[in-house]
């Protein structure tokens, strides 16, 4: 057992599989000698050498690109898109390369490989280097979309990503990298497609994801403490593959369901989870669907504006507060 | 800007000898890379292909001469416009046609159609739709090839078009950075979908032009004579192999038929075909054989078996039944289905 | 009045709205001499000339970043990407670009721009040129998204889109480009964010768009004529802004909701919809709202599958049928 | 590849004269850029700024040269590291250090931060945090230009990092196609983040070794002499409004200080900033105005007022709230609003 941040759990997981497997190769900006922007690589250079810790050009096109021809002929590469938001400048290969090849071949090519990114904001980067990307890329049959909130997870989830044998977007939260945790020694390796119930609970479910995680489960126990409302916090961990049993068997129990989600509100990922609830869970609900998100805003830098636009303990708890004693 | 003096000739002279045996399987090549997408344009204006096709028509020295110079293990990366380089590499006609006329022979029972094709089998990659997306794949199997200690070499096929996107330009530097055994092949017919690549271009030779913003040589050729490009393919294969990085090599083509399609052509100036018709790379190659001895009898057997190839493979494909239904939901994931959620 | 195809709407709605403006300007691959891939655009080189309508090098970042730096400086720009898939490659500008720079400029700077594109399937194009993206480009604040399925409202819709100061993605459904519909003569203006009951009903409300419509409204047909079901067809036109009040009214006479999307199932646009409806109209459904879309697959390019793949008007009616009657 | 003889030392030498008053003028500028950022570093380590902050100095000399260059309405496309940029046009020191303290006196009173400083009052088009991205932008404002007949000329400013991106690609050939009045200055500061350019560049000169590709001349210049930026700079405008097209300009430079934040840049070789600081651009202009008669006390003078402007700034900004809350839902759309449904 040791305590790890959520950025040394980032360098200890992809350490774990680059040990594993030769064919594990790590690719990206400022990723090798500078140990990342934001050093979550740190140490993977020295220990696995150049030709598998490569820092790339400004090419993101090429990364993916690179990353998609290596996998499809054998290698695992792990690629790094620095921040989520440029994920803009090489999205076909997230939208039209990575998740179509296997179905247009007929399941003759693979495509194995891990995007990492640091996903989300807090840290008064502005509109364009701040935004929560799941629902970017959660649209694209084929591809798996994951976010872990703890490093504990970080490390499991990483390594069933580098092992899967489908394409996997892994987004990071920037704001937890900081972030430490309890993490077992030796080796990790968790399941994709798995949320996990971290605070049981009978009045509603909260679904969660990323950084709003921990603001879920602070605000789950300031609704306990203050009006008596009990509720079960998910983290939801894997938006593709989906833990619908999971979530629907929590709502069954609870009849209300309350998504806490860090991007605007529009197409949030949460609206599609909400709208699997409203069609298979619709008997089991007692009351609406609420999706507490940023509002319909890009993100703007002032710390006093960010802490308004992202949903905070506070908001959360008055949203459940209201909804379930309106 | 150096300019060229027949738009046709190329500037590189290549300088090496090829075997007999080699130029008869890059007639058979040519002659029945022509006869397949004829068969395919015609089966389109029969109803027969649905959807789109994009005949390579005129410019198949290139994919006959690329394809004589590979190795079996070395990788073909292609466009939309990816039936010839997909036959050359040894791919059956009735699995390209069945591919076409969305068969369940087809080469991917229909599931990808004619601008995905892809035998991993015979060392096609695939064929990519989206304009300059490849470039950068193909560099990531020839990083993996150089990672490995693997002697193959990508290949990546693209138009004159494709030179103005920003994949391309990324995957240049990329493959030049760190020497990557890859070969860009630039197919310039002179046309985007309809517009002249001239048009849109800031220098003469979109592919050549660029060369040397990565560190590279500037290589511009015949792309309709097989010979020529056998010579300047095989000279930058064996540099890949060794270790010395990629090439960019301009083609100087031109498709005979239209963009896709049934596409008449007409944004095209008169006379301009016939001028290219006189350069038909399935012709002259003929003609040189011919002139250099190859009895016309040896010719006209390879004519006539390639004509019963791609007879047989019509009548199979027009026989075939028409994609089962079961593979609908097949194949988006690794686990053989497209389940998303538990 | 005339009879109109839709791909001739669009060139009719760009030539009113190039007359009527100087600023509006044509620009993408192939729309000038050769009037476009889709034939959507002929005849406006002709009557406009070169240096308002252009053809540009397969350069689509450029096209949408020329298109920006136009819009902000004085010109209503007018950007097709040919097919709506390709948004891929030039992403960047639609997450953002543009809807970003008046947010961060703090109201300086305005993008009044339109991006056209070819989108939708049926047309046997196989995985990359047959998307539908609505859910692309709809999670974004400040811009703006639209789909018309008939020859009249591509005129309204497209001329409102122009004169509008906010960026619009305006998707052009590929499969409805030969369908005929009546048109009125003289100037058609019409308004975004205003969605249409195409067909009143007592039962259940259908939500469609694009090429969805028609079927939608010919399954309601069906629905009627086989088992007495009156469905309401509502084409939401504009996803951003969306018609929310015509939406929320007509789920609080039906009591159900269906809607009907061509793109698959995650993150699809209807996922919102529903997520509104879920909160907001909860206590006036009925049962379950069930979203008919494509299944999770990429779209195959043989007709027999693409077939299978998309909603088909024996699917809705089926669904529907099923589903009120469970 | 032609290979340069002094890394800092541009290769194309300008020829003009320059008036005294210039000359006063970019020191000033120089002066100013350099205590304003200063000023923003200390800010930054005082916690007073969050979030991020790129700083320009060591490149003072770009941003002034070129601004010195501009006229009024000529409008300015900058990347996040944008400060020394915003400045140069007029834009008041305490606007910019409120943006970046996120103050409601803030150029976009905090909305948009560091990274997108834009006054449109000064021709700041926006400052761009993606890389690359605001190329084909200033290709729009200058198309605008040529479309309309106005006589502005956009100017691009970007890194030797991005010139490796597919939006450089597409913009460069975008511009030269169409001759428009655009002004692309790749500041070459030999760094991307942390990562050296020549590591992943196939090419010694990332801007100027692309200019052929574009049919463009190839430029390099000195980039920490404002006078050799300012007459390059004077000649590329004189060509943009001749009607005579764009211009891609490689300025070589360097940062003092790292990437952002308090990026302490230990990846630099050691000597390597001692070396680039006798070049520093501020003395060696200072040096020089003395050594051609300028007396002294007038620099001083510069340099007082100067520093009286910063700190005045700084305090007005350290007094002035936080950004006022009501401006969080405004101007997502022209309406004002963010309203997205009714
Ligand atoms: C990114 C992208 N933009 C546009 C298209 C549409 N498109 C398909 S082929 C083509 C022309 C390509 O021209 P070129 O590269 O010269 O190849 P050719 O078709 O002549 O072989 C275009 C514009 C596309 N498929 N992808
Ligand atoms: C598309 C994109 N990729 C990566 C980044 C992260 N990033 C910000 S600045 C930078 C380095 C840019 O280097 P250069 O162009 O030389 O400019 P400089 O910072 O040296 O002025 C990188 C990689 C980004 N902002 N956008
Ligand atoms: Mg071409
Ligand atoms: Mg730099």
């Amino acid at each position: 057992m040791a305590q790890l941040t959520y950025r040394e759990a980032v360098a200890r997981g992809i350490a774990q599989e680059m040990a594993r497997d030769e064919n594990v190769v790590l690719l990206g900006e400022d990723v090798a000698k500078a140990g990342g922007v934001f050093k979550a690589t740190v140490g993977l250079f020295e220990q696995f050498g150049p030709k598998r810790v490569l820092d790339t050009p400004i090419s993101e096109q090429a990364i993916l690109g690179a990353a998609m021809g290596a996998a499809m002929t054998g290698l695992r590469p792990i690629a790094e898109i620095m921040f989520a938001d440029f994920l803009g400048v090489c999205y076909d290969y997230i939208a039209n390369e990575f998740p179509k090849t296997r179905y247009m071949s007929n399941g003759q090519v693979s495509c194995p490989l891990v995007v990492r990114c640091g996903n989300g904001g807090g840290a008064r980067f502005g509109a364009q280097h701040s935004q929560s990307v799941e629902n970017w890329c959660m649209q694209f049959p084929g591809l798996k979309v994951v976010s872990p909130s703890s490093p504990v997870d970080v490390i499991g989830l990483l390594a069933a990503a580098v092992r899967d044998p489908d394409p996997v977007v892994f987004l990071e939260h920037k704001s937890l990298y900081a972030v430490k945790g309890e993490v077992p020694d030796g080796e990790i390796l968790d399941t994709l497609g798995t949320a996990r119930i971290l605070r049981p609970g009978r009045d509603a479910t909260i679904l969660a994801l990323g950084m709003m995680v921990p603001r879920s489960l602070q605000a789950a126990e300031a609704l306990q403490a203050k009006y008596g409302i009990s509720c079960e916090v998910i983290d939801v961990r894997s938006l593709v593959p989906l833990d619908t049993q999971c979530i629907l068997g929590s709502v069954a129990r609870t009849g209300r369901v309350f998504t806490v989600e860090e991007n605007p509100r529009q197409l949030g990922w949460g609206s599609e989870l909400v709208s699997i609830i409203a069609d298979e869970a619709f008997y089991d609900l007692d009351g609406p669907a609420v999706r507490i998100t940023t509002p319909n805003i890009p993100l703007p830098a002032a710390d006093a504006l960010e802490d308004l636009a992202i949903p905070s303990v506070d908001r959360i708890v008055g949203m459940i507060h209201r909804s379930l004693t309106a | 800007m150096t300019q060229k003096t027949r738009p046709s000739a190329g500037e590189t002279a290549p300088e090496r000898e090829i075997s007999p045996e080699k130029r008869l399987e890059m007639y058979r090549l040519q002659v029945l890379l022509r006869q397949a997408e004829q068969r395919a344009y015609d089966l389109f204006l029969e109803n027969k292909i649905k959807g789109t096709s994009h005949l390579s028509l005129g410019q198949e020295a290139v994919a006959a001469g690329t394809a004589a110079a590979m190795r079996p293990g070395d990788l073909s990366f292609c466009t939309y416009r990816g039936h010839a380089h997909t036959l050359a590499r040894g791919v059956p006609v009735e699995k390209v046609l069945g591919e076409l006329m969305g068969r369940d022979n087809g080469l991917m029972r229909g599931k990808g159609g004619s601008m995905h094709l892809t035998s991993v089998e015979h060392g096609v990659m695939g064929s990519y739709a989206i304009v300059g997306a490849h470039l950068p794949i193909a560099c990531g199997a020839a990083w993996r090839a150089q990672y490995k200690g693997d002697s193959d070499v990508s290949v990546c096929f693209f138009g004159d078009g494709a030179t103005n996107i920003g994949a391309f330009h990324e995957a240049l530097n990329f493959a030049a950075c760190r020497k990557l055994p890859v070969v860009f092949v630039c197919e310039n017919n002179l046309y985007m979908e309809y517009t002249p690549i001239t048009e849109v271009t800031a220098v003469t030779h979109p592919g050549a032009d660029r060369a040397s913003a990565y560190g590279l040589e500037r290589i511009v050729i015949d792309g309709n004579d097989a010979d020529v490009v056998y010579l300047t393919l095989s000279k930058a294969f064996a540099r890949a192999r060794a270790g010395e990085g990629p090439s960019l090599i301009e083609c100087l083509t031109y498709r005979h038929s239209g963009h896709s399609r049934a596409d008449p052509a007409k944004y095209r100036p008169p006379g301009e075909l016939d001028r290219w018709k006189e350069r038909d790379p399935v012709s002259i190659y003929r003609k040189r054989l011919e002139a250099e001895g190859v009895p016309g009898a040896t010719l006209d057997a390879i004519e006539a078996q390639v004509r019963r190839v791609v007879d047989d493979a019509t009548k199979a494909c027009e026989a075939a039944p028409s994609t089962s239904e079961d593979i609908l939901f097949t194949d988006v994931y690794a686990d053989g289905g497209c389940s998303w959620r538990n």
